[in-house]
């Protein structure tokens, strides 16, 4: 499965700096990553359009770089805070393909067992925190999961994404200021692609630079359009050391573009004509492609057959979720009350 | 008469409405350029205007304070939710503002304004996205509250929703917006607080509104295919509730079931059985009985889902139950 | 036994788990430094410093989240509203959050947070801050909801309250806040879900719960003067319902009364009656009445406000009819 | 009823150049009106502590300025939408001192009939639009005032006023983030008389100077410590015709300070040392007084002849107030619902 075709002329560009600066391994391992989101998400749209996957499915298909690159950045016990667009953060943390996969279709093999969907995928252990699908009410609980960190002392970092679209809720407002206020070990990085929903970000915002809201909260401020995972890595990676060490929150905002529609039935009529062509010329995961290929000399062939195993991985992953049974009737009494104390954490 | 979908029902509504006075607009995400998350503005944009259908950011509260401010000015806008599940981060301004406004200004103001969109289960929405707002709404004194399960009353009530002068919420049903039903070509309004017969019958009286309508009368279809006779109220407005349509329907039948999509604790279906047990106490043959979600928040996996949502079997045994059969 | 004020019992509930457990901590508004708005948290800053003891900017929305957060990391928190009628800019964050985190999560979270404060009418407080949220929050699965009227149960279901694992509204009352009670020196714990009977009779059940149990034990006293014998249950946790023992009295007295601070429709009374119809039917000599707050916004004048609120004249002529007396 | 042994030595200080450029007139108007805001509030003050008055009572005294200014810089059918600290708007508006003291006490004279009480103070025709007392609950609804304004186009300037512990509250800023959007005719007023309740603003605020948020809204932005009420009549004047002229909105703070605790039950033992001391030196009432001694040559008796004429007044009202009925029983059946759609506007 080729996808070159995907890529008018990205050789015109120079490479970005942050690209040329890495080894083969590191690219090569975060190119993998990135793809494999990119055909988890191929794989389940496909399952959609047949009817095996309901309800919303929100695709991060254009968005890889950010997950790969901030999941590269975390040390254990730090955390992704994240929206119902989850499923790149889950398998940039190391999330099985097969549960997630499950999850989609509401299988008792799920990331949560099928009770939560797309939208909300778990995986406590691998710092994926979720998956909350309220827009803007993780907010003030990922400055919960800050406040805890600095509580305990335990030097962890809560890592917290938003839509340029929830920008303007209240939640937002007041997990930020208290996280400012607070002074919190927390990173709230806005995944700006340009849309909320049908709705472009100049009918939404009232203002074009969202980090100089910053100063409002005595927060840090980053902005930048995302090139490539290194990039994200390494701009990310300030904002959560920054929060680690000196328990200093930051408030970035990341350039970027989601190719799909706001979710599975959104035909993303809307975009301005050449918009999405020129989006996908900057693809990050074309670049990160060309620089294997031309920084690294890595072949065609070669990368080919990444794909290939990449898709067979995912592709296996459906058929995991295909044949995984559906939750025993008794399961939907699971997991409202806790009976037994020492069952909380 | 023509067949509309629920969804054109309500466009044609707000567009009559909006033609008529132009003191009406609506507002909310995805109304304008989108025509409507679920299509229910389609249209309207174009025909209006953006001066009069207004796409708003994410600021639930924040738009239906706006709504709630511009009603206090004359205007009367109908305030779209995507779906009432947002209505939460909304829910001091219609709690403390809309509902208590007029009151509180000791009538100085009034607040002439719509909240309208999808509410309840829809299909595979998992436990954030299925939720039935109607007990938390019409508990509150100072809101109408109404919900609706066809096209020819979403049409009806929805006109006569926009032109009542005070806050109205008015459910709608994601799974139902594609259902047609006959709709006249003339005006015609439903007046708010009226119960509807869906189907008359003299052995059991099923009380129900909403998304559970159909699936009410499926289940009397199945009773009478035992040779039950079931009556078929769809309550259409909640609050005000209309009594005396289902006092005197119990009356006649001596049974009641009520079947509706929300949690059991008290709610609509429990405040319904307390007044039929108060003031037709003597003629009740049996314990009314309600079938509802179980008291469990929604899952995301279909046969989850389907087991928690009430049934048209679950309420043909709840019907034969109050029955003794 | 010593006697205390209500607001001592729950600051010794909340001082001796926080010195039992470092876990726990409180936040909310003025809790600190201002020692509480009502001084439930009295000298609290002062023994376990400002890491522990919290003071917030006034963001329900913000504080309830970080409780939530915090909950979800294995800390204890509580959270002090000033009144609950402020909680309904934090409603989501019960709603959507506190109440299905660990059910959406699959279990892999829980959340361990207690949510308190004053609930219903104080005196003369006007429409937005007289508001029992019973109904709202009981409705609500995943949620535990208590509501105190002593001393002795404030500081023993508080203490169980910080310990449950889930998330817990603790509902008190301003204007009984300075009412003593005696509560042992020793620790006890009050098991959530548990009625407590305040006064034993034969003739009639007298359901009630929080600001109301000392009105309903006055119109048992007015009732005993008349040869009506009342038993007063005194619910203590909404939710869950201790329906056994509702049931058992009203399976012994064949009448119920339910009295409490709240609106009418639905809610926690509309509940009651629904189990005691349901479940006793057969028992019932009359039907279940219902004395709480008139369907009305509350007004500021305090002769209105009287009316408004139910008195023991009330419960007790309530109390009569379902006695045919 | 003197006054003078209040200030001390606040003949130091130079007056304000706004009070320089008033003429003897608008000083004395001005003047007059504050003190009637004082004197009113001291006799409810009393009448609070003799148990006529009853649930929260939150003073305005030491910020009467401001109401008095904007009120001057007002036009016909511009509106002002306040807090539950309101009494000074309503009288600056005009309202009557009877009908506000008899809401106090719960009185069918009231000037909501007595449903509202302290907090709920209303007179539509006067631009007296309340009045809220959830915090931050009426931001959003004066940009819906507004909105209506822009949508009827009547040139009406909405001006809504909020307390410094207002800012970090969500319906605040989604209701800044839609009248920055949409530029409403609007201006926010952030009364910052630093407190909230008993909580110093360093406890409650990221920031300092609130007014950097203007930029993240698209609003203009004006800051100033108040002197006098003519200064507040200029710089909100600004403000006003600038919502009107061009439908921009503004974001104002004003430095102020309240000389009583947050409501009667508040003690307000949490200042600091001195502190209201020296607010006391500089507060606008007695500046003002000093202007029509010292540049208008008013005289002692004249000033106190009005204090007494004004102290009459406001006794008076409490005397109405005391002798008002209560309201009728069934008027608590009024204003749930319109029955007849006439009656709404
Ligand atoms: C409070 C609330 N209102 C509305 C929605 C419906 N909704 C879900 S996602 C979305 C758009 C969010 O856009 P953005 O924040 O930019 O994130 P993106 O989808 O682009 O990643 C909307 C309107 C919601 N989930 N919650
Ligand atoms: C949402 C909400 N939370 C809490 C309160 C209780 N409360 C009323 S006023 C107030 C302090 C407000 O301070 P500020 O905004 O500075 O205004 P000021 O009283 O100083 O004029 C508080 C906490 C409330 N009314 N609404
Ligand atoms: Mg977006
Ligand atoms: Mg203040």
């Amino acid at each position: 499965m080729s996808t070159a075709s995907n890529t008018p002329a990205p050789d015109q560009e120079a490479l970005p700096a942050t690209l040329a600066g890495a080894s083969h391994e590191e690219t090569l391992r975060m190119y993998r990553e990135m793809l494999r989101i990119r055909r988890f998400e191929e794989v389940a749209a496909r399952a959609y359009t047949r009817g095996k996957i309901s309800g919303f499915l929100h695709l991060y298909i254009g968005q890889e770089a950010i997950a790969v690159g901030v999941s590269e950045a975390m040390k254990d016990g730090d955390r992704i805070v994240a929206t119902y667009r989850d499923h790149g953060f889950a398998l940039a943390r190391g999330c099985e393909p097969n549960a997630c996969m499950a999850e989609l279709m509401g299988k008792a093999t799920g990331i949560v067992g099928g009770v939560g969907g797309s939208m909300h995928f778990f995986d406590r252990d691998k710092g994926m925190w979720g998956g909350y699908a309220i827009v803007g009410n993780h907010i003030p609980v990922a400055a919960g999961h800050a406040f805890a960190s600095k509580y305990k002392d335990e030097g962890a970092v809560t890592i917290c994404f938003l839509g340029d679209g929830a920008l303007g809720i209240g939640p937002t407002h007041e997990g930020m200021t208290l996280a400012g206020l607070w002074q919190l070990p927390i990173v709230y990085v806005v995944e700006n692609n340009r849309y909320s929903m049908g709705t472009p970000l100049e009918r939404t915002l009232p203002v074009k630079d969202v980090t100089v809201r910053a100063a409002g909260y005595n927060m840090e401020a980053d902005r930048f359009t995302v090139t490539d995972p290194m990039q994200v890595r390494e701009r990310l990676g300030e904002a959560i050391e920054r929060a680690r060490t000196e328990n200093r929150p930051t408030l970035v905002e990341i350039l970027t573009y989601r190719f799909r529609g706001h979710s599975m039935s959104d035909p993303a009529k809307y975009r301005a004509k050449g918009e999405l062509e020129a989006f996908r010329s900057r693809d990050p995961l074309e670049v990160t492609k060309r620089a294997l290929m031309e920084l690294h000399g890595m072949s065609e062939e070669k990368l080919e057959a990444l794909d290939d195993e990449i898709f067979e991985e995912m592709s296996a992953a459906e058929t995991f979720a295909d044949e995984s049974p559906m939750p025993d009737p008794e399961f939907r009494f699971k997991h409202h009350y806790i009976e037994d104390e020492s069952e909380a954490d | 008469m023509p067949e509309l979908q629920i969804r054109q029902a309500i466009r044609d509504a707000i567009k009559e409405e909006m033609e008529r006075d132009d003191r009406v607009f609506i507002l909310g995400e995805e109304v304008g350029h989108y025509n409507g998350a679920y299509k229910c503005t389609e249209g309207l944009l174009d025909q209006f205007g953006e001066k009069r259908v207004v796409d708003t950011p994410i600021v639930e509260t924040g738009f239906s304070g706006v709504g709630i401010g511009a009603a206090m000015c004359g205007l009367r806008p109908i305030v779209e939710f995507m779906t009432f599940n947002f209505s939460a981060v909304a829910f001091d301004q219609i709690l403390n503002n809309a509902a208590k406004i007029h009151h509180m200004t000791n009538g100085q103001f009034s607040c002439p304004i719509v909240f309208r969109g999808p509410n309840a289960a829809a299909h595979m929405l998992g436990s954030t996205h299925s939720q039935a707002f109607d007990a938390f709404y019409a508990h509150i004194p100072g809101l109408k509250v109404i919900s609706v399960a066809t096209a020819y009353d979403a049409k009806g009530l929805l006109k006569s929703a926009i032109r009542d002068p005070n806050p109205v919420i008015f459910f709608e049903s994601e799974v139902m917006y594609a259902q047609r039903g006959e709709v006249p070509d003339e005006e015609y309004l439903i007046p708010i607080g009226e119960a509807d017969i869906k189907r008359s019958g003299a052995d059991v009286t099923l009380i129900t509104w909403g998304q559970s309508v159909p699936t009410s009368l499926e289940a009397a279809k199945l009773a009478a295919e035992k040779d039950l006779d079931v009556e078929v109220i769809d309550l259409r407005t909640l609050r005000p509730l209309d009594e005396a349509a289902i006092i005197e329907s119990v009356k006649k039948t001596n049974r009641a079931v009520v079947a509706y999509h929300g949690w059991p604790y008290g709610g609509v279906g429990a405040e319904i059985v307390d007044r039929i047990q108060r003031v037709a106490f003597d003629w009740l043959d049996a314990p009314v009985l309600r079938e509802c979600y179980e008291d469990l928040n929604m899952p995301y996996a279909e046969n989850l889902e389907n087991i928690i949502i009430p049934s048209a079997e679950r309420i043909l045994s709840a019907l034969e139950k109050v029955s003794y059969r």
